[in-house]
């Protein structure tokens, strides 16, 4: 049994990618999170300038839908500080994605200019952060400049694109063509479902930015559905790495039934001791490959589809 | 049955008393809406004071639906909070982190300075409550100026009471011996090392660190104990990644505040650095 | 203390309203859950000619998070015979409001001047079906076709029209304004959100028609956000009805703070013993409103929004 | 500790064995994940054929993890479960419904037919488990003709033991009476009317209206349990309302599908209207 997988001409020692924003700000952490046995890890999202991101209460967990509900917003050092963390990560050969977000093409050059040189695995464009006025959303929901971001980053660097698109969308196709048609190597979906927290005590939203993302169990659902239809359009032509509400390797291969070649787990992570969650998901892998006789991690990519 | 406090949003609880401790401390006692499983000195919960912010703030005690915490005022958030009154509401999630754990049969340093103090007081009540004839407590305090002390009456109570030994410092030498409570252990040490200790600690990190590298030398030194919370926190239950220490990627708030020895000596952001809520990293 | 409150020119005895789709086939359902003490019920989505809806399984729950799957799509007997339904609630003086739906303008106004001689409260139109092919989302996600729809309805009727919007959508304000311009009388917000789960032992999507609505508590925070969003932008100009993933009277609270006027519930209901369910929900709407001493449902309206 | 098979989605279960109780009937045995808090006789499963369709189906009898459902095969869905083999996987939700309620030292009158009869079968095995002296049992069942009757080996060979009276019926008088059950149970009413009679029955809802009304006007008769089947269900908990009748709303799937006589007094659609999967109302 190989629990391997491709993504395009990436190849994972399996499915696990630590999801963008969980646990992505210091290189310790992802360094942690991949010896727990991940196939791979993505830095938070990195942009421009230092930035200092939403005031708390900016994550917390649901319970009853064991889920969390995030306005982190775009914290981060900025790629001139971040730089120091992705050497660590080369040096201890970790297999990092870097997320990078910006306002615009000019903005997004000047992050992957910036850290191109390095060699880590490829980039992750966030184009669906819900929780910045300018970035994330306002940029993945335009399908042009969608097309004309993934375009120009695609001729700058020799690094596989990966392009994450927003559930908080009409028309998921749409902006799933552009990203093709800009050269994307893979399609992320998804990224968090806007949504709110109203105190009725205080009559206060609770996260301090007001507004964030849902992630987490709840979600699940919704991330299946959209790589199941991402699969059904654009099985043959790009790979999709699934994200949303994993919390199981049962989950995982849900979702590459679904059509993923890869997963990114985030808020399942969150926990006092994730390197337990981890060798859990990869038993319950393994389990079921066992069990249903499947050799290979591919021959469960889009399994859902026969008929 | 035991109730517990979910890792879910915050529960608004009532503040029902607010004390003074000096001119920049103050104890909320706050209404929990049931008696739950029973924090350890150590954990911490986050205080959402509605509408302005959210922040990390050790359990300074508990009985039965009444938890303590005693808050020092340093910014926006804590300002806002001591804004508040009798009858306000805030948010509390929690309980998180880990304790420290309380060895028997000991004797136990405990060694702190500015808001490390209510969990360390917390803690001593405990070690009291569970305590033998073999166990011994020295506690050593330390601030600027006698105004800044924690906890002095009560302390100096129970030294009264013969409950614990009771070593003030002040940088001044406003209350107690002049100079910092690093060098009493020290001394401590030095005078007496037939007795198996563990050292406890909360309290600036640049003190904790001074203190730790005092005590990795002497043997009969069997844990050491210290909370890190000079750190930016979002989260509380270990997902977001603010409150990270390099090289081992531990996370404060869950598999801290209160870090082993073992774990302090890897831990080369200890005393040196923390990082912003950008997660740009800053010399402490 | 007065639980009325007004959604326009409605006034209803308490903010509960019994969502469409759940226990809307039959006058007697409708009965038994205005009569347990809901304010007002809404029918099934009725169109012109009678439909059997998806196959099954068409409806399951998802315990872990407290959910609801569902692929019904728009079952219902035709508005010609589902009169006689109506007739009896009208008898039993129930405040009923009628759903309809259609694929067009033509066939909302068949369904609509077929029913509209009868004296119920008003209609919703329901423009956000995850479940169908033509009608639903590919209507209600069309600014033009939502206002010529909403306007020739409007036009059609002295009746109140509301108008249910889709969560699976880019812009909820480009909708939320074409309902308005074509004369909506409240926008209720928000349907299902698409979604699938796929049984990993089968490798099939369970649900017979695959993609299926998400409902239940999962959908709160993504409901409460919409509610939000639309009663700041709106607020003045249009009553907004909260739907989704309420469960409690707290929640009803909460969807009033964001700028609900009324509320409907659907999953929550759905259990052995909605009677009990329903004066839980009025009880603690009534504990809250006491102790916060709040004397109208008025009062809190949109009580979020003040800072 | 129980387990609860919790509502959600369906649990994915083989198929360990099939059993032919008739041309168009079979038992199949179907091993559950764990071993659930014990279904009771009236409850029903959805039974999900992968792929192809989800329809309710009464728990015919359980051991341990060994669930046992008797299915007709009427159309589409029960066609392609028919299709499966030993070792196939089904999907299972429930347990759903409210169930009979066993009376106790009474004469417990049964009667069914069709698909009426795998949990009448199962609430017999149970009534004569915790049967006293007191208990009597007597089970009339009616189907067209001989092949048609199901558990006839079973339910002649409790007679022979004595544990119950079996009295089957067939419309060609292939095998048992000539006639229906209800004719029996009457004649069997008309005869002794000493003893508190208890009635439970499932199968056609024709059969079982007839039944009621013969049964209303006997004064021994102290419960009338009916379980009702022909319904279309697409929730199986009582959140779509398919399966509701009129005029009191109730449901089939949480409401029932047993019901009581005061229940069936006021339900004008028993016996005479159901709903199709449109809503439409349709006669019987
Ligand atoms: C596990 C844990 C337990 C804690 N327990 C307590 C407690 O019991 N009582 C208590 O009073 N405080 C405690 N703290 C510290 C408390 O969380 C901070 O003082 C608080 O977050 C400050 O919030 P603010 O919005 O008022 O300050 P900010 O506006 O965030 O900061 C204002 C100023 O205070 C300084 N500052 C802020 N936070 C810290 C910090 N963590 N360390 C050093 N300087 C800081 C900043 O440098 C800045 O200059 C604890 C922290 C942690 C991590
Ligand atoms: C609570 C409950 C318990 C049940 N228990 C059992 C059981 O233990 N064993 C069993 O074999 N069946 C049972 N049934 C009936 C079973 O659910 C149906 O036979 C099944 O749904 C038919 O599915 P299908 O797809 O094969 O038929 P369809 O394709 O849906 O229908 C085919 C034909 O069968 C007829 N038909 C379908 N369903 C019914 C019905 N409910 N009543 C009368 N005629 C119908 C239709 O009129 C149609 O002509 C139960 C039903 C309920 C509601
Ligand atoms: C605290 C937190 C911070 C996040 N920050 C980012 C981010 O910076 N960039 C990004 O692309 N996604 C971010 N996400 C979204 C996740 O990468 C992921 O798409 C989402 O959480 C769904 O996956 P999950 O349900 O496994 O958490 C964040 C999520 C959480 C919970
Ligand atoms: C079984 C089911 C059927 C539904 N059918 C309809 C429908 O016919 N028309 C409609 O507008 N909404 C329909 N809905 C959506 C609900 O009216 C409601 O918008 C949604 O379920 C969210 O509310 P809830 O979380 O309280 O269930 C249906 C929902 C469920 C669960
Ligand atoms: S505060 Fe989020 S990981 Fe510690
Ligand atoms: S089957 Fe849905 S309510 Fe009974």
């Amino acid at each position: 049994m190989n629990l391997e997988t491709k993504i395009g001409k990436i190849t994972l020692r399996n499915p696990l990618i630590l999801a963008s924003g969980v646990l992505g700000s210091s290189y310790s952490s992802l360094n942690r999170i991949y010896n727990s046995g991940f196939g791979a890890v993505i830095t938070k999202s990195i942009g421009i300038d230092e930035r200092k991101g939403n005031p708390n209460p900016s994550v917390f967990f649901l319970h009853e839908i064991k889920s969390a509900i995030n306005s982190v917003g775009l914290a981060n050092p900025g790629y001139k500080l971040y730089r120091e963390e992705l050497k660590i990560l080369i040096e201890k050969e970790v297999p990092t994605i870097v997320s990078i977000f910006g306002g615009n093409i000019d903005e997004f050059s000047e992050v992957l200019e910036g850290l191109d040189d390095l060699p880590f695995l490829c980039f992750e464009l966030n184009l669906s952060c819900p929780n910045t006025e300018k970035e994330g959303l306002a940029v993945g929901t335009d399908p042009q400049l969608v097309y004309e971001i993934t375009k120009e980053m695609q001729k700058r660097t020799s690094k596989p694109i990966w392009v994450k698109l927003t559930p908080n969308i009409t028309d998921i196709f749409e902006i799933a063509e552009a990203a093709i048609k800009g050269g994307a190597s893979a399609l992320v979906a998804i990224n968090t479902l806007k949504a709110m927290i109203i105190d009725i005590y205080s009559k206060k939203p609770i996260l301090g930015f007001k507004r964030g993302g849902l992630s987490g169990a709840a979600i699940k659902p919704i991330g299946i559905r959209f790589v199941y239809d991402l699969f059904e359009r654009f099985g043959e032509t790009i790979p999709i790495v699934g994200v949303g509400g994993i919390n199981s390797g049962y989950d995982v291969i849900e979702y590459l039934l679904a059509g993923a070649s890869a997963v990114e787990v985030g808020t399942a992570i969150g926990i006092k001791y994730p390197e337990n969650k981890t060798n859990l998901f990869i038993q319950q892998i393994k389990k079921y490959m066992h069990e249903q006789k499947v050799e290979s991690i591919s021959e469960l990519i889009g399994g859902a589809h026969n008929d | 049955m035991t109730k517990y406090f979910h890792n879910s949003k915050p529960e608004m609880c009532k503040i029902i008393k607010i004390m003074e401790e000096n001119e920049d401390t103050r104890t909320f006692s706050i209404k929990l809406p049931f008696t739950p499983k029973k924090p350890k000195p150590g954990q911490f919960v986050m205080l959402w004071v509605p509408g302005i912010d959210e922040f990390p703030i050790g359990v300074a005690g508990i009985k039965d639906q009444i938890l303590e915490l005693c808050v020092a005022k340093v910014g926006e958030g804590t300002k806002a909070l001591f804004e508040l009154e009798q009858g306000d509401l805030v948010g509390i999630r929690g309980f998180f982190g880990k304790a420290f754990r309380i060895k028997k049969s000991i004797t136990h340093i405990i060694v702190g300075g500015g808001y490390g103090m209510p969990p360390l007081k917390y803690l001593i009540e405990e070690i009291i409550k569970g305590r033998t004839e073999q166990d011994e407590i020295f506690v050593f305090e330390g601030a600027r100026t006698k105004e800044k002390l924690l906890y002095v009456e009560l302390l100096e109570k129970w030294k009264k009471e013969k409950k614990i030994d009771f070593f003030p410092f002040t940088d001044d030498g406003s209350y107690g011996k002049k100079g910092f409570p690093t060098e009493g252990v020290k001394e401590y040490l030095n005078k007496d090392n037939e007795k198996s200790v563990v050292i406890y600690s909360a309290g600036p990190e640049k003190m904790m660190k001074i203190l730790f590298d005092i005590c990795k030398n002497y043997n009969h030194i069997i844990d050491i104990q210290m909370s890190l919370a000079d750190r930016h926190m979002r989260c509380g239950f270990g997902l977001c990644g603010a409150c990270v220490v390099d090289p081992e990627g531990l996370r404060i708030c869950v598999d801290g505040p209160v870090f082993s020895r073992e774990q302090l000596e890897k831990m080369d952001d200890f005393g040196n650095y923390s990082r912003l809520p950008s997660g740009k990293k800053e010399e402490i």
